[in-house]
């Protein structure tokens, strides 16, 4: 292969980078919990109690593992629409997705002002969502050089698809975080598709990663749905970036399990056979079987693990449901600071 | 004559024009194999293939960029941006370079560009599937900015767009894409840019309106018949350069206005035209220029949010009454 | 006081700002070594150094993308863009991102941002060193849009702008730059935002302006004082949020209006305080809202052709005139 | 070095590709032209006969070697306003050139619309130059996108400064051409300025070729000062392009050997010894004591084809600045298609 250098896959080393039994359990727990509700989240588009779904699935290991090297509330993170997965592994709760998806006054993103999925949370340093792809990149870089201005190792995960990488704000923000050295990862979740348009009609190269050799910066490839490799790979990452060693570009594999939304009829486009070999590719059994081979997970320990997630999403959306809606006269407010 | 939505007369406009003229080409994202997200482009790609009908990467100032070029060089492309909320990254070369080529090159090279989004807000889309952003456009010597509110419109004036030497923004709404059918003739027609129509007579007052709006606008004459109040609706269908005669007349015949959008009021569209007749039919006004529009805000995502921002027939009516009153 | 020109007050802003205040940083291309093509940071690097007064790449959309990413972080960024021609790139991060995180976050997020460009015509300037791009942002719920005309005003305006809490796009008529100017006090003191200013008093008509062409008006109504017609030049200050009471309290004494500017009138800034005016002020119109402004075109190079579109004091004494035997 | 592959300098051959003695003594000409009227513009514009002068000394060799190697009136060309030689190369004249300049309503450009150095010529296929920096970029990908679908055998030559290269315009462009293999070629002239921000602080490589990587496109890096080594560089080029075989991006090393325009005080920035160094990579005395050697040409050669180009030089000069200018009333025209 002509670009070996950028591009050999990070792969998990036998121990994974310190991290306790009780961590890896607290992995699957939070890629379960995720699944758990992106799926509730389909179930109720499809009874009409929501508008609209937008999907994870597929995308836990590589939302929660790298997610899972930051330090919630000090770094800052700026994800987008799928990263559901990483919020929850920063610390918002099924409660705040539910009020969110339902649109609630007390919705902690918005507030019932941004479609679900646009998440934000001012006290975990998580950068409010917007729906314009790429747009949050360039801002990365900026948070970014604000942390290393007023001096504090303080790293920003900036997260995106593959989609994104072909617009202008990738490549300005990679430009700029690379001349300043800047402590960011932007952290591309490379599910092979924008909405419709496969990789190969989106860039010349085979690999995300590729692109970040036009910056002079590590361009890491890593398999998204091995959860431990991407902690791996998130955490070199994190610990250059906190050295001041500047920033990195991480593509993590990774497959659409579902259409793009719940506007979306994906067989337009996606055979299914490649559904179905999609779905081979799916993070939470891999990991699953990992953590039984190393006996930290049996058929006991799942149920009720299982069955906590159950009770905590059902919960979660009963308040959700229950919860007012924001008032007509609140729609005025917050144009301008008070 | 055929009964079409909306979004099958922007369809068959399509496919009309990409089979009439060897130089159309339609370009965008997910326009190819997906057809669309609100499948306005169905069907093309097997029709024309993958030459002509383009998938592109996401990359809205690419996409415009290329279709320029490719105007330049003889094509006739039809570019399309996903939602209108998007076409931001592409405000550079929509008005620095496609508006002003013709201009700059004293008249030696022009761009026939055609650009569609779909626009407009109460399709529960938020912030960023909601937008009206005609008035940026309209601010933009050596640009056309079109807003159809029928199929038969929609169609006539997409093939019009096709045919025209210069850039043509052109906005469908959102809520009219499959709710408004109407009927739409078989053969090939146009509907000429820069020509309002009169949707309804009225000798009482004037609403000056565009795109989904006017079908609100029938509502509310429609509601306000029975109190005596004739309402004369215009609709205004090309936003630059907009039917001044038209609008002109029928100011003329009512001697009073509302100016109606569903975009927020400062700067919006309905700003020029009451700008436009408190200066030049000043003389004709019985009461003053009412502005029925949307508050000064983005356009929220719950319902009870939207609803307090976005006008609606019922806005119409409190405006037209009061006004009619005066 | 010292006598400072409009780029002198402006840096002198710069400067004290960037010492009260660690989390002010400027950048930009250009504003480091080089100290800005109009000189408008001259000095900042050497005082304040290479973290704190940026020298970006030639990249709108990233120079005001992290900006904004440098104020959801505490800082508080003063972005240039050489001349304000060159902003489109940037449109998406100032609207969709900068405009609307307070609204969409629900209060949580806000962008204290400063985005200062040079713009106007009559400096030969041709299409892309010419453009008047303020109405666009005025149509911008989110933004707030400042134009000074003197140097009291531009030093006390860009201070009140750094230290405000949302997004300022701050334009500065290159015109003005050192042609104009004025007293300025030593000491700290800002304008605030929001508030316009009677230039001149006068019965009879009043316009309204900002910018450059805030001298103009100056000069029509010395010229028109001896013939009897006294004008009222109010000048804007601010155009988002504008001030419509010291205009409609002004409207209300002279009860004629002229709004002016150098940009185009189709949907310019004038558009919207005409139809304000029309619909609020109705009845104390005892003329039509006449509007001053460039001719609906690029501007054009050559002077002959530049002073065909753009208009000056010429134009400003006719249509007060004009007005004033209505 | 690390990128070995991607800048390797390209080197002219001994006998570059197929250009005879006269073609040679041209290329010459048509630098020495360049610098001429280059020259008499900063001479008029110290008159305060013109408002401004922008200048291409230093990229002579750049612009006339590259587009030498294209196909007047065929294939198509977007130059930035940098690039006297290239539409000199072309076919515009000098006296079409000071028209512009003092923007005459005969100029050929924009007969006074625009500033001078924004050139356009439709029968030459010269895209009309504007201000905005590397807005061509994705204009020339659609261009030759157009020249594909017609099936038509034609390349596009876009060119820019280094400067461009930071801008979202480049990425997205190079992404597209190279997507769908276009026949076109992006020629930098990196002087290493863009006003006064040098490269360091544009982008984190050493080469403008190195952006090429990301987009797995060729990229070329040539001694933009040796006139043979572009032009058979850009030959290849264009023959890749027209063979199908796909778009280049060709980076010329060139010196910038005056400010960056009129307007511009570059003291502030460079120092006497930079400027010194950059004055002994001028382009044209190279090329002159290359074709001495080859015995091409001698003083009295040099001679006649000086005063020949001075005379044409001059003639322009008064021919323009007899022109009359635009009338106003023409101002309102071409904003539509009449
Ligand atoms: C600027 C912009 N253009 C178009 C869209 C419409 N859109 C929403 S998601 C999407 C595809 C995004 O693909 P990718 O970045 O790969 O993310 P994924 O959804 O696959 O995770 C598109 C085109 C948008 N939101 N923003
Ligand atoms: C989008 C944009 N931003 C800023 C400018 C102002 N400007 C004109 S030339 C220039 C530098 C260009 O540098 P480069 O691309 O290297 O070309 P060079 O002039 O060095 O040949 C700048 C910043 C512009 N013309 N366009
Ligand atoms: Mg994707
Ligand atoms: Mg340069």
């Amino acid at each position: 292969m002509a670009h070996q250098q950028t591009h050999t896959p990070a792969r998990a080393e036998a121990v994974p980078h310190g991290l306790t039994d009780i961590q890896l359990l607290d992995l699957y727990r939070l890629m379960a919990l995720s699944r758990a509700i992106d799926e509730r989240m389909w179930v109720l588009q499809r009874q009409g109690k929501l508008p609209f779904a937008v999907t994870g699935q597929g995308h836990e290991a590589a939302q929660v593992g790298s997610a899972y090297a930051l330090r919630p509330g000090e770094d800052w993170v700026l994800p987008y629409y799928r990263d559901l997965g990483v919020v929850l592994t920063l610390g918002m709760t099924a409660r705040d997705v539910f009020l969110d998806a339902f649109a609630r006054a007390d919705g902690p993103s918005s507030g019932g002002r941004q479609m679900p999925a646009h998440y934000a949370c001012r006290r975990l340093n998580i950068v409010s969502v917007s729906s314009p792809v790429a747009t949050q990149l360039p801002q990365a870089a900026g948070v970014a050089l604000a942390s290393k201005l007023k001096g504090e190792r303080v790293v920003t995960a900036c997260y995106f698809g593959d989609g994104a990488t072909s617009k202008g704000d990738f490549h300005e923000a990679l430009n700029f975080a690379a001349i300043h050295r800047l402590p960011v990862i932007f952290f591309c979740e490379n599910n092979g598709w924008a909405i419709s348009v496969p990789l190969s009609k989106q860039m010349p190269v085979a690999h995300v990663a590729e692109r970040a050799r036009a910056y002079n910066l590590p361009g890491e490839w890593v398999d998204g749905t091995d959860v431990l490799a991407v902690y791996t790979c998130m955490r070199a990452a994190v610990e250059r970036a906190r050295a001041g060693e500047g920033p990195t570009l991480i593509e993590a594999r990774v497959y659409r399990l579902t259409p793009h939304t719940s506007d979306d009829d994906e067989r337009r486009y996606r055979s299914d056979a490649e559904r179905a070999e999609a779905r081979q590719h799916d993070p939470l059994p891999r990991f699953e079987r990992l953590l039984r081979a190393r006996g930290l997970l049996d058929d006991a320990l799942l149920a009720t693990l299982q069955e906590r997630i159950a009770r905590e999403v059902s919960e979660a959306v009963a308040c959700a449901e229950a919860a007012p809606p924001p008032a007509p006269s609140e729609a005025l407010r917050h144009v301008y600071a008070a | 004559m055929a009964e079409r939505t909306v979004v099958e007369a922007i369809r068959d406009a399509l496919a009309e024009e990409l089979r009439r003229d060897w130089r159309v080409i339609v370009l965008g994202e997910d326009v190819g194999v997906h057809g669309g997200v609100f499948r306005a482009t169905d069907g093309l790609l097997a029709e024309f293939g993958p030459q002509r009908v383009i998938d592109t990467p996401l990359a809205e100032l690419g996409i415009v960029g290329t279709a320029i070029g490719s105007a330049l060089n003889g094509l006739r492309p039809v570019a399309e941006i996903q939602f209108a909320d998007y076409i931001y990254p592409a405000m550079d070369q929509i008005m620095n370079e496609a508006a002003k080529l013709r201009y700059r090159s004293n008249g030696a090279f022009g761009c026939p560009l055609v650009i569609r989004a779909p626009y407009g807000p109460g399709v529960h889309g938020g912030l960023y599937h909601s937008q009206s952003v005609e008035a940026f456009f309209c601010h933009v010597p050596g640009l056309k900015v079109v807003t159809p509110s029928t199929p038969y419109d929609a169609k006539g004036l997409l093939k019009a767009a096709i045919r025209d030497d210069d850039p043509v923004l052109f906005f469908e709404h959102k809520r009219t894409y499959r709710r408004v059918r109407g009927e739409v003739p078989e053969g090939d027609y146009v509907v000429p840019i820069g020509r309002a129509a009169v949707r309804r007579r009225g000798r009482h007052v004037s609403v000056i309106t565009y795109g989904a709006m006017v079908h609100q606008a029938l509502e509310a004459a429609a509601l306000l018949a029975p109190e005596g109040i004739e309402v004369e609706v215009v609709d205004l269908r090309t936003l630059l350069p907009w039917d001044r005669e038209t609008v002109a007349a029928s100011v003329a015949r009512t001697n009073k206005v509302v100016v109606a959008h569903e975009d927020h009021k400062t700067l919006g569209v309905g700003a020029e035209i009451a700008a436009f007749l408190a200066e030049e039919l000043f003389d004709q006004l019985d009461g003053p220029i009412v502005r029925v529009a949307a508050a000064d805000t983005p356009v929220p995502f719950a319902p009870t949010l939207e609803e307090a921002v976005v006008p609606g027939t019922r806005q119409l009516v409190d405006a037209i009454r009061r006004l009619a009153a005066y």
